[in-house]
């Protein structure tokens, strides 16, 4: 499925001192996740100090370091060393145990997202290719959910153990509007899901590297391009739901209402100091490059440059899904900057009464364009033969494993 | 493979566990718990002997269940959140409209 | 029997059983839905080794993420933090139902052997596919299957227990 | 293939039924919607009558003169509609001669019917009503006569009854015309269970419900092999298979005689003349009541195999047309008149099915349909002109009046009265000659008997001619009551005077075109000779058939038959004229003092008591019958078991609720227990069967 892939540039060996190099993958890929995602919180929350300096017309952080590039990183050093303040009345077990879960798994979720493929030649020249992930699971996209809503019990644990109103109705919050906005997530992804026909995330991301609506006349520089993403492969629609889900999933404004300071003081994490606080702050980064990456993944064709034309074909696809990625980012910064928080009823009515209908209509559509494009897909094989069922072994007497 | 009569122990023990936490405990949220915790033990069932015939059959069910479970505890909850708001107390024996 | 998939079933079981009991021993009803949601991803486990991925999957979205997120949304709601409000009374329930319990537990630890299954399990490479999105869907949507219909009308059940959600929840007092 | 087009045929009326049934909501103003219902109606059903007329040559070069369609749209006639193990029952329709025939007679007369009630009807205020009920008469006729199968049969049958309940009882603010749409309801109601069980008998004896198939696997195909549908040989089993056949035919015959008002089923027909009249020509005349008799020939192969059931019909076939034309004679109301003369016509042609002629039965329900369409419409007519006056003795002298009317009721009473060349002579004598030559003996009676009916025919139309047309007027002409419902309110405005007069042109055409047939019928007579043309649909009786060709070219006919027919007719007639001549101005045949005393009057208006045996059998008996015994007795110790099982529920529930703690737990520990002893059983059973 890969091998038709035009724009790799080099290949690996299969072996290399006996060691058979596609193995190692999942094992370099769990130290660059980890290595990536941590490494790159500051520099975000740099960026977005820096942005929202430029949309506020503010000069922004200038003290440490050039242009206060060290300010972040000041701010870290600060935050490990500050004294850690334990309310009296908290549970304690849990209280502490609220910021680790937000961070395991903001973390863990972004194990299966294939920021690049790679390309190994072996001894007699057939290039195997393997994307760049912990583990490409045939159910990446559900694994992706399921981790992403596992995220709110950081939140809501935080707010509940605080034994404070203020984060007590930050973490209702939280577990209602993620409940929410999962649906019309998943209703999004859905479509994908329809149109790619794989739940596994390398495969929707080869599905993508086609020409745009598979009209086969056209060129090879459009093949894999911007056209050909599932944005407008799947007309539109899904890719705006999800953007504004994913934004919900995340807590970031406008749908920042869990931790809404002027309402809320600081929601659920009003009760944190120092590294816990911290660990808060970096949870919500990590998912936000998470949910940027399957954004780009899903919708924004991953590593797949936008036209397939050297240089661009030339550059490595890594380099094109961080890009991506950053786009994602920028755009979370610049919604922040521009659009005022939402009432709570108005979330609860965006999610419910508008997103999660247009979803399910869409997702009806595209199944019956599908239906109308290749009409056999629809039809269930007659034959009970092909489903995969296994026939019964015989019985074996005294048998013991 | 672990032998399948493993698992059903397992499940057997689970499912005894959420038994015992129905009958002793009085907070109907933690009831539901345990109602929910019997359901996975006998989804466990289900998937191991599945997995032990090779067939689809055992995870069919445990889909149903799934469903069945997610709509007994929409439902579940909204009465035991009218029950708190009509007593001010959620005690499942202060709940007895069914003597006299 | 290879030995470190029964280390680490063994390990599972004992985790998965010590968070069930600790569901029911804990007075804290939060503690509790946690100590659940623990189970539940031990069971998450346990179907993936009975190749069941994406039971796996589901059972961590709508168990460990909807179902018990809504628990603890209830909790919070009705913020029972208090947890002598709920004191157990001493009756003679409880140890009726420990005993019960522990006399059914002691009977299926002894009689295990009775529950050995009298054929050999599919071999591995056969189920490999088994839990798969691919074959799950094949077997649900397949016509000459018995699942269409059962599915069919869960939709019907989901929906009512949805109207029975909202009617429950909008009633006015009185 | 044109035939694939059959579908049209019943689908035409079910369009026009839906449209005018929706013509109020189509149409911006009721004038529009009337005007386009006037339209409609009759262009539905002289459509179907087209298609059937296109399809003939078609079905009559098809094997057997036989063709199977699809009653749904562009579909084979396999679509199921009932289906279960080796059980099916199809969407088909069967097109023979037979069911294009009476398709022909449906939709032909019924068209004309449909342009004359056009006008009849047009000051109605229900129009649209009246002719979405019509059309979907038309629609449930056809399928009546066009089904492949008893059950689909069944349909049209009860969707005539309906038809038939809701016409009759049209004007249902009048309490009398609802109570008559009732009797004709509930009577049928008898019948139809008769049909019902009629079929169980025949699925439970050949398995299968279709009059022909392909397969050769029809009940007709069948009972003509002997066979049953699997293919066991019936006729091995004489003992059992006679009865079972004559079971099934008697049954069957109890269906028919409630449609077709046959003894003792045929009190409703004449209070069915309490609808509209071109409701009482349609389907009181020309076409549902006939259903019975097409249902019988249909099942011709079945009614050769029992001698016996056919001897029943014949029996009451003639005392009906006895029965029919006596109470005739004493009538007044001039739609009754009719009405008794169409349950002794229908005598006659089950007489003709009981000795075994079905082809003659049919030549006579084909005459019979055009003139006493012929009769009712121009009945209609003169109630028209009449300004709804029935009573005959309040007419008289209409002749110089209205004297189209008149001249084509003469067609119609000389037709029906069967005088030489008018159609209803050649039809009556084939039944007679038929009957004469019955294969089970009996002949003479039984043709004596018809002979002395068709005197008493020729009797009772000429005296209703009389007192219409020739004797004094009775009435004062413009100070008419104002009876007619359907005018109660326009009519005032309209005609103030109320003076008599001649019908508007659209009702005469009709009564032109049924009249020119009422004359010439009797050439059909060669259609219903051709035994080729009939041979596969209708069953000969196998001794009459000798007896039926050596005859002229005519069916049973012979010139002395035809004679005497003649002869008998025209004394008939001559009866009445010398008789009512001489009392021209009273137009009575009794005093009407002595009239009490007169024990046949006295009988014959009673309707030979048969409306009283029906008051005491049924009305007193069986109420008294079910408010004591079974109301009281059977009810009531039914209900004392249920009430004293309650009590003793309650007692012993008042005990054992002690044990209800009202703790959701407990229960819940209750079930525990349950569970561990039988989990406790099971293992230990296993584990000694195991050890052991």
């Amino acid at each position: 499925m890969f091998d038709d892939l035009t724009h790799y540039n080099f290949t690996l060996p299969t072996e290399w001192h006996g060691v058979y190099l596609p193995g190692l993958v999942p094992y370099v890929a769990i130290a660059f996740f980890l290595g990536f995602s941590l490494a790159l919180v500051p520099f975000l929350v740099y960026m977005e100090r820096v942005v929202i300096a430029f949309i506020q017309d503010r000069t922004g952080p200038n003290r440490v370091g050039p242009r206060g590039l060290l300010q972040t990183i000041a701010d870290s050093i600060k935050l490990f060393f500050k004294e850690d303040i334990r309310p009296k009345s908290v549970d304690v077990r849990i209280y502490y145990l609220a910021p680790a879960l937000a961070t395991l798994t903001a973390l863990a979720a972004n194990a299966v997202l294939p920021a690049q493929f790679l390309y190994f030649k072996d001894a007699a020249g057939h290039v195997l290719s393997v994307p760049f992930t912990v583990g490409d699971v045939n159910i990446g996209l559900l694994y992706i959910l399921a981790m992403s809503s596992l995220q709110v019990y950081g939140v809501v644990l935080a707010g509940w153990s605080s034994n404070n109103k203020y984060s007590l109705l930050g973490g209702l919050r939280a577990s209602a509007q993620l409940i929410s906005y999962e649906l019309s997530m998943g209703l999004a992804l859905l479509c994908v899901v329809l149109l790619a026909g794989s739940l596994k995330l390398s495969d929707i991301v080869a599905a993508q590297n086609i020409k745009p609506f598979g009209i086969d006349s056209l060129s090879d520089v459009w093949k894999g391009s911007i056209f050909s993403w599932y944005w407008l492969g799947s007309l539109g629609v899904p890719v705006i739901l999800y953007t504004i889900a994913m934004i919900a999933e995340t807590n970031r404004a406008p749908f920042d209402l869990p931790e809404a300071e002027s309402e809320l003081v600081a929601g659920f994490h009003t009760e944190y100091t120092s590294m816990k606080f911290a660990m808060f702050f970096m949870s919500e980064y990590i998912s936000m490059l998470t949910v940027c990456g399957l954004n780009a993944a899903v919708f924004w064709g991953g590593p797949l440059p936008p036209l397939n034309i050297w240089p661009l074909n030339a550059v490595p696809g890594f380099l094109w899904f961080v890009l991506k990625i950053m786009l994602g980012i920028f755009s979370y910064i610049w919604l922040r900057g521009t659009v005022p928080r939402l009432r709570y009823d108005a979330l609860m009515n965006l999610g419910w009464k508008r997103m999660l209908p247009i979803g399910l209509i869409w997702l009806f559509l595209l199944a019956g364009l599908n239906l109308l494009k290749e009409p056999n897909d629809g039809v269930m094989p007659p034959n009970p033969d092909a489903v995969p069922q296994v026939q019964v072994v015989q019985p074996v007497e005294g048998d013991k494993d | 493979m672990v032998p399948t009569h493993y698992y059903l122990v397992l499940a057997g023990i689970l499912f005894t566990i959420g038994v015992i936490g129905v009958l002793v405990k009085r907070n109907p949220i933690v009831i539901f718990m345990c109602v929910e915790l019997m359901l996975n033990a006998a989804n466990l069932t289900f998937v191991a002997l599945g997995r032990h015939f090779g067939q689809t059959n055992g995870q069919m069910y445990v889909i149903f269940a799934l469903a069945v479970a997610a709509a007994e505890v929409s439902v579940g909850l909204g009465i035991i959140v009218m029950m708190f708001r009509r007593r001010e107390t959620i005690d499942i024996d202060e709940v007895h409209l069914l003597k006299n | 029997m290879q030995l470190a998939p029964t280390i680490f079933f063994w390990i599972m079981a004992i985790l998965s059983i010590g968070s069930a009991l600790m569901v029911v021993v804990s007075k804290n009803p939060v503690r509790s839905a946690l100590f659940l949601v623990v189970t539940f991803l031990a069971v998450a486990v346990f179907y993936v080794t009975l190749s069941a991925q994406f039971l796996a999957a589901v059972q961590i979205m709508v168990y460990a993420g909807a179902i018990m997120v809504l628990f603890l949304f209830v909790i919070m709601l009705l913020n029972l933090s208090a947890p002598e409000a709920l004191k157990e009374r001493g009756t003679i329930q409880r140890p009726i139902a420990l005993g019960l319990g522990g006399l059914f537990i002691t009977a299926l630890i002894f009689s295990q052997a009775l529950l050995q299954m009298p054929t050999r399990p599919a071999p591995a490479e056969q189920v490999v596919n088994l839990g798969t999105v691919q074959s799950i869907g094949l077997s649900l949507y397949n016509p000459n299957l018995p699942w269409l219909f059962p599915f069919e009308i869960t939709s019907i059940l989901l929906l009512i227990a949805v109207v029975g959600a909202i009617v429950l929840a909008k009633r006015k007092l009185d | 293939m044109l035939l694939s087009l059959s579908w049209l045929i019943v689908w035409f009326p079910l369009l026009g039924f839906l449209h005018n049934a929706f013509a109020g909501f189509i149409y911006k103003n009721p004038k529009a919607a009337k005007n386009a219902v006037s339209f409609v109606a009759p262009a539905v059903v002289f459509a179907s009558f087209l298609v059937a007329l296109v399809l003939l040559p078609a079905v009559l070069q098809s094997h057997e003169h036989r063709a199977y369609e699809g009653m749904v749209p562009f579909a084979s006639p396999d679509v199921p509609w009932i289906k279960f193990g080796g059980f099916q029952v199809n969407f088909a329709l069967l097109l023979d001669p037979l069911s294009l025939l009476m398709t022909l007679i449906v939709t032909g007369v019924g068209g004309l019917i449909h342009i004359y009630a056009t006008s009849y009807m047009a000051e109605d205020k229900e129009f649209n009503r009246f002719f979405t009920y019509f059309n979907l008469f038309i629609f449930m006729m056809l399928v009546l006569v066009l089904a492949e199968n008893f059950l689909l049969m069944f349909v049209g049958w009860e969707g005539v009854g309906t038809c038939s309940y809701l016409l009759i009882s049209f004007w249902y603010t009048d309490v009398a015309n609802a109570k008559a749409g009732n009797k004709a309801f509930i009577v049928n109601r008898v019948g139809d269970l008769g049909f019902a069980l009629g079929m169980m008998a025949v699925w439970s004896v050949f398995g299968t419900l279709s009059f022909f198939n392909k397969d050769a696997t029809g009940v007709m195909q069948l009972a003509a092999a002997h066979k049953d549908v699997m293919g066991h040989d019936l006729a091995n089993l004489q003992l059992w298979f006679a009865p079972a056949i004559t079971t099934m035919c008697v049954l069957l015959f109890i269906g028919a005689a409630g449609k077709s008002a046959q003894i003792p089923l045929f009190v409703w027909l004449p209070d069915a003349m309490a609808g509209p009249t071109p409701v009482s020509a349609l389907i009181h005349a020309a076409t549902m009541v006939t259903a019975g008799v097409v249902m019988l020939t249909r099942c011709s192969w079945l009614f050769i195999q029992s001698t016996t059931a056919l001897q029943i019909v014949a029996w009451i076939g003639l005392a009906t047309a006895v029965l029919g034309a006596t109470i005739g004679l004493v009538q007044t109301d001039i739609k009754k008149v009719l009405a008794y003369s169409t349950i002794s016509q229908l005598g006659y042609m089950f007489l003709a099915c009981g000795v075994g002629n079905f082809r003659a039965a049919m030549f006579h329900v084909t005459t019979h349909a055009f003139f006493k369409a012929l009769l009712f419409l121009g009945s209609g007519a003169v109630i028209h002109a009449m300004h709804g006056q029935q009573d005959m003795n309040k007419m008289g002298g209409l002749k110089t009046v209205i004297p189209k009317t008149w001249m084509l009721m003469f067609i119609g009473t000389y037709a029906i009265a069967g005088v030489f060349p008018f159609a209803g002579l050649w039809s009556k004598d084939s039944i007679l000659d038929s009957a004469f030559r019955s294969p089970w003996g009996s002949g003479p009676i039984l043709y004596v008997a018809g002979l002395g009916t068709a005197f008493l025919t020729a009797f009772y139309m000429n005296r209703m001619m009389w007192k219409t047309f020739y004797t004094d007027k009775r009435f004062e002409d413009g100070k008419l009551p104002n009876l007619n419902h359907s005018n109660e309110e326009h009519h005032e405005e309209e005609k103030p005077e109320g003076h008599i007069h001649e019908a508007p042109p659209t009702m005469l055409l009709p009564l032109y075109v049924l009249a020119f047939f009422s004359v010439v019928g009797g050439l059909f007579a060669f259609l219903f000779a051709n035994d080729d043309l009939w041979k596969f649909t209708v069953a000969t009786f196998e001794t009459a058939k000798p007896a039926l060709e050596e005859g002229a070219a005519l069916p049973g006919g012979s010139i002395v038959g035809y004679v005497i027919s003649t002869l008998v007719a025209v004394a008939g007639l001559a009866a009445a004229a010398t008789v009512y001549k001489q009392r021209s101005q009273s137009g009575e045949l009794l005093d009407p003092a002595l009239k009490p005393k007169n024990p046949v009057y006295r009988i014959l208006v009673a309707k030979w008591g048969f409306d009283a045996a029906y008051e005491f059998l049924f009305v007193r008996v069986g109420g008294n019958f079910s408010r004591s015994f079974l109301w009281r007795t059977v009810d009531g110790g039914i209900d004392s078991i249920v009430t004293n099982g309650a009590k003793l529920v309650g007692g012993i529930s008042h005990v054992g609720r002690l044990i209800q703690t009202g703790y959701v737990r407990n229960y819940a520990l209750g079930m525990l227990v349950g569970v561990v002893v039988i989990v406790l059983g099971l293992l230990i059973t296993w584990q000694s069967l195991i050890t052991r």
